[in-house]
């Protein structure tokens, strides 16, 4: 188990402080944040690279707040900083204490893993960005350390690699017993990988929980906007029939989980809204709506952004390109939608 | 302002001349700038240096370095027309203040466990002394054999071999007399046997390719009147 | 030993700096007050100060002019014979100053692109003559520095640069010259103490005249000619100072202005 | 004139190679094959070539032991007068020759630390003495030019190699050494040249004895203070050719191995 | 118009080739391609970085392949390159040839667009990687350049930047008559902005076209899987009553397009394959099936891939989080699906 305790650095005007976090063993812990938000400040202080001006790091048992960075057992891994003067296959090599024949193999099949095999008589000036990324992940999962650390290992990677990627490091993490600290801004990352996650923002954890408890319970509403709800209303809850209704004046909303009663914050994710051809929907027979749609835009592949208007209110939504398709859903045109899942935000 | 040498300017005067003549050629050209209102531009180094230097730059008005020796090469290549000698050169034995190793002549430098200094042959006093240990080796025979035995160092300059007396790194060496005299707080001067030794002389020289022949004139016979009296004055023998 | 690297390089530091401290002792406590202040005082002692700094200063500068370039060049363009032109700017360093000295003086007392050069301005035994000299023997450090900075520094940056616009001459004063200030000003630096302390060429091109031509270094050896070797160490002591406290200054001094490195 | 920084730069090397290239053909100009032929089979002039050669290379191999560990220490470390240890560094640069070797003279002979070393390796008067002074003469330059590429070097790759489990002192030499390796050299480069040039601290501490501790400048020197002139040019001429085709073919060697940059 | 003509470059043992391509003025071009398909190299000609071995650059009828870069009105955007030496706000300014007060204006406006005036007194070494990503943006984006080139300038942003400013990227592009060339491996990012786009693969250009045809008319199997399709069926298409319909033995599934019979490659997006609870499909009456599901995990925020298994193949299908927890989708059980979109892959 990583312990970090009362850690506290400042940078300029901006301070890391971190009060308690127990990292388990074999977790995949992801620390997830906004740039400049100290992730990588809080990585180095991990890996020994940076000293902190406060606190201690515990790993095990042992108090590893002053050890050299190499007796640490914890590996760090950045693919802006491979060694330029030596080849991709002495690059992954580099930490290797096996002799020759163990190690060649051992970095073959770390190659095949991670798809660079035909890289390594190259030297790192010669491959592209995301292959450097996958040379430093070579180097770092090659040695098996006890924890690893990724910063943003995935982030500029392609599509089709980063995908790949994704579920080797999972299968890689399933496989052995390390406990691996991933760093990223990528949500989508942290939910394929994560078992813990914690909400990090201008050097202070904001969250820290499983996938589920993040995704549901979010804190406050920076941890909400972060974790995709664009859609926050503010209005108060009420229960009725042991059911509870938030309103707001311009819309009534059942919520799934018992809530507290009174003023309160909600969010919705857009991918919570569904427009639908009938008025009634497959999941739900209640929170169904009727909207005007202000705006719609593509957002990704798949999907469009559409910006809906009830009764003043915009809301946010996310549909699928086929479905929107379909139903020729267009500017100024009106809609039916349904609330699946609205989320309680505990602060207000 | 100050006034630039290259021959053309008639007020000045570059003349080379032996590092070690400093500080009588300083004053006599004090006296001379005094009295004919021409600046002298001293140009000090070793005599062999000066010598090559002439030949490089084809500059300068007066050469003088510490031995004759130069003066005859440039003679040779034709670069001199008029040579005097000003003053003697004398080979003399230095040791360190007090005499610690008790050295009173030429032979006790071949005496075993003294550290000498000398010079190499090639200069100007290494010659010289090689010379006068040819002439001992009549009476002494071996001593060169000795004295090079017990040779720690050899040095480029005379000064670097009084330096190395004055540290206590040898015992003893040899310089010219000139040289020990103004260090002479520091080292005691043990004479070499007049039986052997040789007097050189330093001469002055009018060089060939002096743009102003009169000024350059001038400074010459004023160096062979008043100049010798000064070097007189600093403890050198001069020629009559 | 938790940290043997610290541990080992402070060590081959002190080591060396312990060595150069004594050697510099050995001087001081060959100087008595009295003779430091009798060269002090000295007329001739204060012009050569003044002109040791001055000439070394100007040589340095025009070292600069020529050599940061010459690097520039080195470093990012590719030619027929590069490694060989890199040798050849080793030879100044390599040549005894003596010969360096010989060399530059038969060139403008003996031919005819130097003759010119010398009936423009004059050269030979002249103060001209000693920038000349340090120029000669002391840029060699500031190409060398330089060019191991510049080929540090990636040229995406030049790029980026024009790409926004900038002219590459510009590029080159608005972006190369201040990411290499630091090297730069260590190759000067470096060139600057070889200027201050060059001897054997300035004797050779422009002599040891008194009061003209004679440098700190001149001055020194001039001393130690006429067996004043209190003098001479006297002189070497004050011209140890000066130099120290000028390039200790100017490290502090870009130090400062030195921001944005935290 | 599309290209000016192109065209500035180049001209820059261009007008201070031809320069040297002018100094060195005066040299060459005044020699003649015999007396070429004359220093080239002189046992003497052999001797000293040995000498030279040898003893530069072990003064640049010592102070490159000594210099790279300082180097990395005052680019690395912080610590109290660091500023006022970098300027001393400089001083063996600043020193002329002639004071340096006085003082080391001084050192060995007439100071108990320096007379503890003497008993043990005869340093005076000897060839190790030469090795010693051309030690301190240019050991500067391996420290300042190794100092400005490790500080270009990001500290980082360090820690990395750390992280892989590598000691620090490890990380040294597998990451920083190889990586600053160009610029090392540059400035060994520069310091053999220093070192086989070195005159003056030689001549005093070593001595000028046939045979024994004569080394090529010094067989310059001493040919040219007894006039004879164009030996000496040859020596000057024999020393230029060793040496430049030495560090040529250091550098091409250096080239060679250099496969990581395209 | 930028035009390409005949560009070839030589690499180690990669190699850049493309015959012609235009671009035309105030075109939103993107280049999509996987790492190390020589993205940057192209865009590094393009800005004249680098020479081609062959070829022409044509800017608006003017030969530029010879230019110098600053000559070219074509601004490259790099967040690795910043000046170190130069605050923020002077690496903003930079390339501005207007005076002060003028130039402070631009400055400002700029970082207000970016969410960067906080740190215009900053160095680069004290900014985090997608801060340094947004300054450089503004560097060649406060200059209105003809032509903008962008290096993966949202690689290294976090969920809301990268979001927020990909709008802004929108905006600016929009209000403005600048030529905006983009280099990315993120598809989704191609689609929220590109007019064109080109999809590259070890140096060679595979399709180029509108969002729309790349989408809909993959030009080959790499195009296909690039662009999202993660089920590849060979098989024949054959025409019955005016519609077409494919066949490999294991499923029938009838086409949107009009296609060419005989043997044929088709592709499913995960996207397109939608589970469904009861055995009618509000979009499509045909292409319902029913198969088992073999394996199930989160793929995103709200998304589970499903792998479902029709007659012994496997297919990936995309569902949303909510719909699968409502019903209560787990591996092993059987479900109903239907296909809503296939298309024709032109390369067999
Ligand atoms: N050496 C430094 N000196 C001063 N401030 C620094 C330094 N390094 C980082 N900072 C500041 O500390 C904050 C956190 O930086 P950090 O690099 O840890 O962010 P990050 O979360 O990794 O961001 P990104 O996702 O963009 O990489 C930023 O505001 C940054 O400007
Ligand atoms: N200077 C170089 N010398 C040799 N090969 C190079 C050089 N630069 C790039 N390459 C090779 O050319 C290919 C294309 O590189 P490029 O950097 O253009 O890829 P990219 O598409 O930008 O990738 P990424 O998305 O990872 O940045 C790669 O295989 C790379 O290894
Ligand atoms: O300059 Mo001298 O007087 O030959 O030693
Ligand atoms: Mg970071
Ligand atoms: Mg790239």
């Amino acid at each position: 188990m990583l312990e970090i305790q009362n850690l506290k650095k400042k940078l300029n005007n901006f301070t890391l402080k971190i009060d308690n976090l127990k990292i388990e063993n074999n977790d995949y812990f992801v620390f997830l944040g906004l740039s400049g938000s100290g992730k990588t400040t809080l990585l180095e202080i991990i890996a020994g690279f940076r000293k902190a001006n406060e606190g201690k790091l515990i790993l095990n048992g042992e108090d590893i707040t002053k050890k050299p960075i190499n007796e640490r057992k914890i590996a760090m891994c950045n693919g802006r900083y491979l060694f330029p003067h030596l080849t991709v296959k002495e690059n992954i090599g580099f930490g290797i204490k096996e002799k020759n024949n163990e190690k060649l193999k051992m970095i073959k099949n770390i190659c095949k893993i991670l798809k660079i095999e035909h890289l390594l008589d190259r030297y790192p000036k010669n491959l592209s960005m995301g292959e450097q990324q996958r040379v430093a992940l070579a180097m770092a999962l090659v040695l098996k350390p006890e924890v690893i650390l990724l910063d943003e290992p995935l982030s500029s990677l392609d599509r089709l690699i980063h995908e790949k990627l994704l579920y080797e490091l999972r299968e890689i993490y399933n496989k052995s017993n390390i406990t691996i600290i991933h760093v990223t801004h990528d949500f989508n990352e942290a939910i394929a990988l994560a078992k813990h996650i914690a909400i990090i923002k201008n050097g202070k954890i904001e969250q820290v929980g499983t996938v589920d408890e993040i995704l549901k319970k979010p804190k406050n509403k920076f941890v909400a906007e972060f974790t995709g709800v664009r859609n926050l209303l503010d209005g108060y809850i009420e229960e009725k029939n042991g059911k509870y209704i938030f309103s707001n004046g311009k819309i009534d909303i059942y919520m799934d989980y018992k809530c507290q009663c009174g003023r309160a914050l909600i969010g919705i994710r857009p991918e919570d809204i569904m427009i639908i051809s009938h008025c009634k929907c497959h999941y739900r027979n209640e929170n169904i709506y009727s909207g005007k749609i202000v705006e719609i835009f593509p957002s990704s592949l798949c999907t469009y952004r559409v910006i809906l208007n009830v009764n003043g209110l915009n809301l946010n939504c996310e549909v699928v390109k086929c479905k929107a398709d379909k139903m020729r859903l267009k500017k100024d045109s009106n809609v039916n939608f349904c609330i699946t899942t609205a989320i309680p935000i505990k602060e207000l | 302002t100050e006034k630039e040498n290259n021959g053309t300017n008639e007020a000045s005067i570059h003349a080379y001349v032996g590092a070690g003549l400093q500080q009588p050629m300083d004053e006599i050209g004090k006296e001379f700038e005094k009295k004919y209102h021409i600046k002298v531009n001293y140009d000090y180094a070793g005599g062999g240096l000066l010598y090559s230097k002439v030949l490089a730059s084809n500059k300068g008005d007066i050469f003088m370095p510490g031995t004759y020796f130069y003066v005859n090469e440039l003679n040779k290549k034709g670069y001199i027309t008029e040579v005097a000698n000003i003053t003697k050169h004398i080979p003399v034995i230095v040791v360190k203040k007090g005499n610690p190793k008790n050295i009173t002549s030429l032979e006790d430098l071949g005496k075993p466990g003294i550290k000498l200094a000398l010079n190499d042959e090639d200069n100007c006093i290494g010659r010289t002394f090689n010379k006068i240990l040819s002439k001992a080796e009549k009476d002494h025979p071996d001593i060169t054999k000795r004295i090079k035995n017990n040779t720690v160092v050899k040095g480029a300059t005379v000064k670097q071999t009084l330096i190395y007396v004055e540290l206590g790194q040898v015992d003893a060496g040899v310089v010219w007399r000139a040289d020990a005299i103004e260090d002479k707080d520091k080292v005691n001067i043990i004479p070499i046997n007049p039986k052997y030794n040789i007097i050189k002389t330093v001469p002055i020289a009018i060089l060939k390719t002096t743009k102003n022949k009169k000024n350059a004139r001038l400074f010459y016979d004023f160096v062979n009147t008043k100049g010798k009296e000064i070097f007189k004055k600093y403890g050198y023998e001069v020629v009559e | 030993m938790r940290n043997l690297l610290k541990f080992i390089s402070l060590s081959a530091l002190s080591i060396f700096v312990i060595f150069i401290i004594f050697a510099v002792l050995t001087i001081v406590g060959k100087v008595s007050i009295e003779t430091l202040e009798e060269a002090i005082f000295s007329k001739e002692i204060q012009f050569a100060i003044k002109l040791s700094l001055m000439t070394a200063s100007i040589a340095t500068l025009i070292g600069a002019i020529v050599g940061i370039p010459s690097a520039y060049a080195l470093a990012r363009y590719n030619f027929k014979g590069k490694e060989l032109i890199d040798s050849l700017v080793d030879l100044p360093v390599i040549l005894p100053p003596l010969i360096s000295g010989f060399a530059l003086l038969v060139f403008f007392g003996n031919t005819l692109i130097g003759g010119i050069a010398e009936s423009i301005i004059n050269i030979i035994f002249s103060p001209i003559g000693i920038i000349v000299a340090q120029f000669f023997v002391a840029t060699p450090f500031i190409i060398k520095t330089s060019k191991a900075v510049f080929e540090g520094i990636d040229e995406k940056y030049e790029y980026i640069a024009q790409s926004l616009g900038i002219s590459r001459l510009k590029s080159f004063f608005k972006v190369i010259l201040p990411m290499a200030k630091n090297g730069i000003l260590a190759g000067m630096i470096l060139a600057w103490a070889r200027s201050i302390g060059e001897f054997g060429a300035t004797l050779m091109l422009a002599g040891a005249t008194k009061m003209k031509t004679e440098t700190l270094p001149i001055a020194v050896f001039l001393n130690i000619s006429v067996g004043k070797l209190e003098l001479a160490l006297s002189v070497a002591f004050i011209f140890l100072v000066v130099a120290v406290l000028i390039i200790f200054s100017i490290k502090t001094i870009v130090k400062i202005g030195d921001n944005y490195e935290p």
